[in-house]
């Protein structure tokens, strides 16, 4: 009762372009976060996918290191979506444009 | 360890003198650049060396150490002297000193940093005309356009930011272009080179151990090379049609850069195609004699035609130096020991002369602030001296037996009629020739507009004679250039020993 | 082996000793909050930044990392996480020699900061980062150093809190981040999947060997290493993922954009030097997945310096004109990579290395001056900065130097490397003739370069002011980073000789 | 000499011992076992692991949902010197069905401007994620879901996601008193959280493992013995101070008292429930009793030896259920006896306290096995 | 049969009962719409304002500073299963608790200063407000 290694991936693979897709048309900066997030899980599986298929433990444990790091990611990133809203009342990320070239 | 020592006074005289205050910068300036002037001098009582620097001669002051090692190549501090340079270093040291009293008048603003990029300008020309490693020549070479750019940009006059920028994207871009081509010979060369040591690239290519490159043959690769360092040398000399940075540099340029850059930045470019040009490839020179030749009559011609129809006594300086030039590049391409012996004594020669007029326009406008022909009548009536002086550089320039100019233009046309180089050297010497009737006639034109007849500028202010000390300079110019006039030997012997290498004797 | 009888693990000191100069700033923060004691946080900082670059260049000058009878070898740490060789610690190097500068810098530029403490802690923990990127020799252990750089580069971005461009700025790059960052996290998983392992070694091992199984996964692979470089080229700022880089840096305050455009940049760099030279050993990559990958590189480094240098140039605000300019050179390094192909490619790498030490100077110095610039509140713009040699001609001297040595004008260093990266590329390119494409467009993109650089040198020294300034201040700090760097970059070129060999071996260390 | 057993313990996971309370046979197996259904191949076992599922799940949710509300009360007036229900039944205990008819038919009340995918979507949250946690709790007698490898993580971050509940309910009504308790709630429960942890980690060091039946196996080995009656190593009493600060945390976990700021009826009437009606109310009041006691099941494998008890191993569901409702017992004591903290209060003393000692705890609690070693 | 087979079917249960209680209570109760009875509670009182209200910020710092401390004990699982193994494969006890504590040490400085910085106090004390206004 064991499933292929190859339907983790594409399962994986469906998530990340979900949260490609998200990145790609979300305008709201915490919407694009969870997207990120979600991109960011979709290696998770791959990776204890592989794990398990190559049988050693480093993906597992490359898995938590990413988790660890994307909690970071997310703590960083709700500091400046939360500095971004007390500065343009929005959290629409289109809608700073001080700056354009 | 002399040119060293050259170098370094200049340099650390440069940096003195940009936080000495502005005060006194003008003085400490001169006082430092003595310093560097009596060295050359006593280089030049000093010289020892004989045959040409590039082709196994014997170097004098040669001094070398390892500096980087690099993949195949290895690139060293390596400096010395020949009878090519050494006149070049002299000239570069006494204008230097020169440049910096004439200065003493029309600069009233940010004084130190002026003076203090003339002393960074003289460090670095010294080390173009005195290194003989590739990387360490090109260093100097760039090294002297930025403070010459800010020279034209900061002091210049109400056109300085387009003169100045013209001035360096030209030279810039020629530059980049030279530099790739020579890259590519080196690379060329292959296992025959191991460094950038242009003694070493030279015997190489002269002994034909060019490989070919990038699917090019060996020939083909030469004839690219050649083309490429020629234009990228071409813009500095300048020559036709690469020559319109040369007007607008030189009339927004203050007097003292004028000076300079006329009377030593252009001689790096006609260096420059002696050094690698004309001694590195001596087939191609051949092969291109009659473009180079047509080129350079052009260049004398259409220079002195424009020089013609100016009103601005600067300009006419200006344009004559690109006519004057044309008579060098000839005298390269004539490849024999009086064509380019008297090519590299008309560049002195030039130096001394363009200086001294330069020098002589700047005192003229110092006085009446104008440099219009159409404004101006009967100076000598108002500053006797100076313009005595004016006329004298004139009739240098005009080639007047007895002044240094004639012995250069002499040697050249000379040289050039008998060359078995180039084909019908006659009639382009001959052409060239015909030059020297225009010089004439403008030189003239201006001078009897501006020197002769009666006084009428009209001014609220006293036009008055000419400081002490830029007459003194004029003076010591003049006398340099009766010297060399009267007695050519005491440069051209060493010179025609450093070319004759390159010729393989002969004429 | 050890250096004096140290254990293996102190080979990383340079990057322990940011890491617990780090922590010190944050315990004095804690014992003290929102102090205010700008010498003692500056000071701290500077201190171990300096010591961590003493201590890299002891390393070095004593032989750890570098092979041969009198020297320590190449000293693995953790079972091959961490590789301490010649390559770390140059870079090692580079970045202490930038953090101290910065953080010598900030000193002025904090004046009147609410986050004195954060900010320093911040910097000094990102450098850390980045120095454990150098030394980083699995995925896992670059992939955490690489986000130990990135996360308090968003915050340090954003630190101007009441500042709308600050907080774009870090909002952008932060976004970018961490979409990069996700990607690069998928290629690594991918990479993980294809070959079983993490640690770059035994990743070139398992392609080397030819297992079936890896051959079979070269799609995977492939693209692996496509989203490998997608990562990398955020941190280096190059394109595809450049597009944070002009934003980021100029709503920074301008000590971090330095920060960034040199030192973020050099640890990407080392980055994709250790992983492409060390992981994916060319042949064999390239019979698995069917692509050379120098290919990629060199499309994107000419793609780079064109794009940045052409959008360099259209600029008006002149920290943002840095920002391309950084792009550009970012391109100009990539060569470093895509000259692997050929013969002495290792050279061109090398060259490519030298240039990001020269840069790390120059680079710095130029933004530093840019935060001169705001801390005497001229203004952004070209037109702003004129004539302002007039009232401060050392700085201006100083950031002239930086804008030629930029543009490889000689005799500042920014020309030998540049000189160095042109000539090994020439001869890279006898063996492979398609580099002769990569050498026209450094050559071009120089000259171009030229324009926008002396522009800016033009502004300062030849314009006049458009208004009447009064005496600039002379802030000790940014004054003594600014002239410091300017010193470094023109002392550089007589000095090369052993920047050369350094960068050299630290080239000949990954590429075999 | 305590040294010398703790010594003893150390070795365990080398050499583990056939203890008779491990349920080495989970339910499911033992079903499939008893009713044959092993026999149908997958779909037999998939059917005998569901049965399996709701036979913990009702036998859960009847202890809680039906005997919980009615011994709150019981409990509650015995403090307040009161007799409360004692009309229908036998001590009142039918009140429970006629409390459940009388709630399932209240009209549903929903707010104006509530979220509505939310406000649906949180009482089952909450509801199903505390029954969740059940499933690795050996509860002795046979009763023992599944016991993966991560047991103990598995049952911290199952009882994590009741806070997401909360604050959904709390933001989705559209009420002010609603958001201030669902937001309460969440800070109450991530300040709580990492103590929990943190404590539940100084546990894992002894153990050496994280399933949850090897814990509890792990606890079976006598610790010292008095006067001929072998005392367990229970690690309530091997390591007192983290049982005590666990005990501690797990109140605010499951926000009650004295750490109930997210319901703080005389400040935001009913915090996160108060625009919930009908069945929602049930799901989520269900939910929190559900918690109450899941903390109990959690205390009593990680501290109180599971099922483990005098007299036979057949007993084991019973010794378990005295010991979670000993735990609930103390949840409600100190409902009478204690004053609520303020919610400043309670989030200081989660950060600046319990982190604090519970990091302590780990640390010497670390330090001390290692020397003991 | 697979742990997590089990624990899928409990979720399985513990979905289906909720569902189950809706069900009966759909069918149970009443639906007598009213407008005024949908209002917002505030007590009795009409409504004021919308609900997104400005609360405490302090609520912003503990979810960050949770985000971080949280993950970190994740790491620390890892080692505490490993410890006694560690140790009873004679690993020193340098090497094997070393590395926790200094892990730790990091997390308190962390901690130490979200605390000094204020990042966890709810209220400020009247002699704070005090010392930090200008």
């Amino acid at each position: 009762m064991t499933v292929d290694v190859q339907y983790y991936v594409l399962l994986s693979m469906a998530v990340f372009c979900i949260g490609l897709f998200g990145v790609l048309t979300r305008r709201n900066a915490l919407l694009f976060l969870m997207s990120v997030e979600l991109m960011l899980n979709a290696a998770n599986i791959n990776l204890i996918a592989f794990a398990f298929y190559h049988g050693n433990l480093t993906g597992q444990l490359f898995a938590l290191f990413t988790m660890a790091l994307a909690a970071a990611e997310v703590a960083v990133g709700l500091g400046i979506i939360l500095v971004l809203y007390r500065n343009f009342r929005d959290v629409d990320v289109t809608v700073p444009t001080t700056m354009r070239w | 360890m002399m040119i060293e020592a050259l170098i370094a006074v200049a340099l650390i005289g440069a940096l003195v003198t940009f936080v000495a205050p502005n005060r006194i910068a003008g003085k400490l300036a001169f006082a430092i650049s003595l310093v560097p002037a009596a060295l050359s001098l006593w280089l030049f009582a000093a010289f020892d060396g004989s045959g040409n620097a590039l082709l196994d001669g014997e170097l004098a002051f040669e001094s070398q150490a390892a500096w980087l090692e690099i993949g195949d190549h290895s690139i060293s501090w390596f400096v010395g002297l020949d009878g090519i340079s050494l006149p070049l270093v002299v000239l570069t040291t006494i204008l230097c000193t020169l440049a910096i009293v004439s200065s003493w008048t029309p600069i009233d603003d940010r004084e130190s940093q002026f003076y203090g990029l003339i002393l960074f300008i003289e460090a670095n020309l010294i080390g173009v005309f005195s290194a003989l490693d590739f990387f360490l020549w090109f260093v100097f070479w760039e090294a002297v356009l930025i403070p010459m750019y800010l020279l034209i940009g900061i002091w210049g006059g109400p056109r300085r930011k387009y003169a100045a920028i013209k001035f360096f994207v030209y030279t810039n871009v020629a530059s980049l272009v030279m530099f790739g081509s020579f890259i590519a010979l080196v690379f060329g060369l292959g296992d025959s080179v191991t460094s950038f040591a242009l003694p070493e690239i030279a015997t190489a290519m002269r002994n034909g151990g060019l490989d070919g490159l990038f699917g090019l043959g060996g020939p083909a690769l030469a004839s690219v090379v050649f083309i490429g360092m020629f234009l990228g040398f071409a813009v500095k000399v300048p020559i036709v049609p690469f020559h319109t940075w040369l007007p607008d540099a030189h009339v927004e340029a203050p007097t003292p850069a004028s000076v300079l850059l006329a009377g030593v930045l252009l001689k790096m470019g006609t260096y420059a195609l002696l050094r690698f040009n004309f001694t590195m490839f001596p087939e191609q020179v051949e092969a291109y004699a009659i473009p180079i030749a047509a080129i350079a009559v052009i260049s004398v011609i259409y220079g002195a035609m424009l020089a013609l129809a100016q009103t601005d006594l600067k300009r006419i300086v200006a344009y004559s130096s690109v006519s004057s030039m044309g008579y060098v590049i000839l005298g390269l391409v004539a490849y024999t020991t009086f064509g380019v012996g008297g090519a590299t004594f008309q560049m002195v020669s030039h130096g001394l002369i363009s200086g001294l007029m330069f020098m002589a326009v700047g005192v003229i406008y110092n006085a009446t602030h104008t440099r219009m022909v159409t404004d101006m009548s009967g100076m000598a009536d108002r500053m006797p001296i100076a313009v005595g002086i004016l006329i004298a550089g004139a009739f240098g320039y005009m080639g007047l037996p007895l002044m240094s100019g004639f012995y250069g233009e002499f040697t050249i046309f000379f040289g050039t009629f008998g060359s078995e180089l180039l084909d019908y050297s006659p009639l382009f010497t001959s052409l060239a020739m015909f030059g020297i009737v225009i010089v004439a006639g403008y030189l003239l034109f201006a001078l009897q507009r501006t020197v002769f007849g009666p006084y009428r500028l009209e001014t609220d202010y006293e036009v008055s004679r000419a400081p002490v000390h830029d007459i003194a300079s004029m003076g010591v110019l003049l006398g340099l250039i009766i010297l060399l006039g009267v007695a050519p030997a005491l440069i051209f012997d060493m010179i025609t020993d450093a070319i004759e290498p390159i010729i393989g004797g002969g004429l | 082996m050890a250096v004096l009888e140290l254990p293996d693990w102190m080979a990383l000191a340079p990057a322990l000793i940011l890491a617990g100069t780090a922590l010190v700033l944050f315990l004095i923060d804690s014992i003290e909050p929102h102090s205010t004691n700008r010498t003692l946080l500056s000071g701290t900082a500077v201190a171990g930044s300096l010591s961590s670059l003493a201590v890299a260049v002891w390393f070095t000058v004593a032989g750890v990392g570098a092979t041969g009878i009198e020297n320590y070898g190449v000293i693995d740490i953790m079972d091959g996480q961490f590789v301490v060789d010649q390559l770390a610690l140059y870079f090692m190097i580079i970045i202490a020699v930038v953090t101290a500068l910065v953080t010598v810098a900030s000193y002025d530029y904090l004046q009147d900061h609410t986050y004195q403490a954060e900010y320093y802690s911040l910097v000094v923990l990102a450098a850390t980062g980045m120095s454990m990127m150098a030394a980083s020799n699995s995925l896992v252990t670059i992939f955490i150093a690489l986000e130990l750089t990135s996360l308090p580069s968003y915050a340090l971005v954003a630190i101007l809190k009441d500042n709308r461009g600050s907080v774009e700025a870090g909002l952008k790059y932060f976004l970018i981040g961490a979409l990069s960052s996700a990607i690069f996290v998928y290629g690594v998983s991918l990479v993980y999947g294809a070959t079983g392992s993490l640690q770059l070694t035994r990743i070139a091992a398992v392609l080397e060997s030819g297992d079936g199984a890896v051959a079979e996964m070269g799609g995977l692979l492939g693209l692996g290493i496509l989203m490998l470089i997608g990562g990398i080229a955020f941190k280096t700022a190059s394109v595809p993922f450049h597009f944070w880089a002009p934003e980021a840096y100029e709503g920074a305050p301008a000590p971090i954009s330095a920060f960034l455009s040199s030192a973020s940049k050099a640890a990407g760099f080392v980055l994709a030097f250790r992983v492409f030279t060390t992981a994916f050993p060319l042949e064999a990559t390239t019979g698995i997945i069917g692509i050379d990958w120098t290919l990629a590189f060199a499309i994107l480094a000419i793609v780079t310096m064109t794009l940045g240098n052409f959008a360099a140039a259209t600029q008006e605000n002149v920290k943002r004109m840095l920002a391309y300019s950084s792009i550009g050179h970012a391109g100009y390094v990539l060569i470093g990579l895509a000259a692997l192909s050929a013969d002495g490619g290792d050279l061109v790498m090398g060259a490519a290395m030298m240039h990001l030490l020269v840069y790390g100077f120059m680079n710095t110095g130029a933004f530093l001056f840019v935060g001169l610039a705001e801390y005497w509140d001229v203004g952004r713009t070209f037109e702003d900065y004129n004539g302002l040699a007039e009232r401060a001609p050392f700085a201006c001297g100083a950031m002239a130097v930086f804008m030629f040595s930029l543009a490889g004008v000689p005799p500042f260093s920014g020309f030998w490397s540049k000189y160095l990266l042109y000539t090994e590329l020439i001869n890279a390119a006898a063996d492979n003739t398609a580099l002769l494409v990569l050498a026209a467009a450094l050559v071009i993109n120089s000259a171009l370069s030229l324009y926008y650089y002396s522009r800016l040198v033009k502004a300062l020294w030849i314009e006049e002011p458009l208004l009447d300034r009064d005496r600039l201040a002379q802030p000790t700090g940014l004054y003594a980073a600014i002239i410091a760097a300017a010193v470094m970059t023109i002392v550089l070129l007589p000095a090369f000789g052993p920047v050369a060999d350094a960068a050299l071996e630290a080239a000949a260390a990954v590429v075999a | 000499m305590i040294g010398g057993q703790i010594a003893g313990a150390a070795t365990l996971p080398s050499a583990p011992p056939a203890v008779p309370l491990q349920d080495t046979v989970l339910l499911p197996e033992r079903l499939g076992e008893l009713t044959g259904l092993d026999g149908f191949g997958l779909g037999g076992e998939l059917l005998a692991t569901f049965i399996a599922a709701f036979i913990v799940g009702n036998l859960m949710l009847a202890m809680t949902g039906v005997a919980g509300p009615w011994a709150k009360r019981k409990i509650t007036a015995a403090f307040t010197d009161r007799i409360a229900v004692n009309r229908l039944g036998p001590a009142g205990l039918f009140i429970i069905l006629a409390d459940s008819v009388r709630l399932l038919s209240k009209e549903l009340v929903v707010p104006e401007n509530a979220d509505r995918p939310a406000y649906d979507l949180a009482p089952i949250v909450v509801a199903s994620s505390a029954l969740l946690g059940f499933a690795v709790i050996p509860m002795g007698s046979g009763i023992h879901l599944a016991d993966p490898e991560v047991g103990l993580a598995y049952v911290f971050a199952i009882s994590g996601i009741a806070s997401l509940g909360l604050v959904m309910a709390g933001y989705a009504s559209s009420n002010k008193y609603s958001l201030l308790g669902g937001l309460r709630a969440v800070a109450q429960n991530i300040a709580y959280e990492i103590p929990l942890v943190i404590t539940g980690m100084s546990i894992v060091i002894f153990a050496g493992t994280l399933q949850m039946g090897e814990i509890v196996s792990a606890q079976a080995k006598p610790l010292l013995t008095v006067a001929g009656i072998s005392i367990p190593s229970w690690y309530a009493l091997v390591n007192p101070f983290a049982f005590v600060l666990f005990l501690v945390a797990n109140f605010a976990e499951v926000g009650r008292n004295p750490f109930d700021t997210p319901e703080a009826p005389t400040e935001i009437v009913a915090g996160y429930q108060t625009e919930y009606s009908s069945v929602y109310f049930v799901l989520i009041y269900l939910g929190e009793f559900l918690h109450i006691f899941l903390g109990g099941a959690i205390i009593a494998t990680i501290f109180l030896g599971g099922p483990a008890g005098p007299g036979p191993a057949a007993l084991g569901i019973v010794w378990f259920i005295i010991k979670i409702w000993a735990v609930f017992f103390a949840t409600q004591w100190l409902r009478s006896a204690v004053p609520r903290v303020r919610i400043d209060q309670l989030i200081e003393i989660g950060w600046k306290g319990l982190l604090v000692l519970s990091f302590a705890n780990l640390v010497l609690t670390a330090a001390i096995v290692g020397l003991i070693a | 049969m697979n742990d997590w087979i089990a624990i899928g079917a409990l979720a399985l249960v513990g979905v289906l009962i909720p569902f189950g209680m809706m069900a009966v209570s759909y069918l149970l109760r009443p639906t007598v719409p009213e407008t005024s009875k949908r209002a917002t509670y505030e007590s009795g009182e009409i409504p004021t304002g919308g609900t997104r209200i400005r609360f405490n910020i302090q609520y912003y710092m503990v979810a960050l500073l949770f985000v971080v401390f949280d993950i970190e004990t994740v790491l620390l699982f890892p080692w505490a299963v490993a410890y006694q193994d560690a140790l009873a494969a004679d690993i020193p006890l340098v090497r094997a608790l070393g590395p926790m504590l200094l892990f730790v040490a990091i997390l308190l400085v962390g901690l130490a200063w979200a605390w000094r910085t204020g990042a966890v106090q709810w209220a400020r004390t009247p002699r704070q407000l005090e010392t930090d206004r200008p």
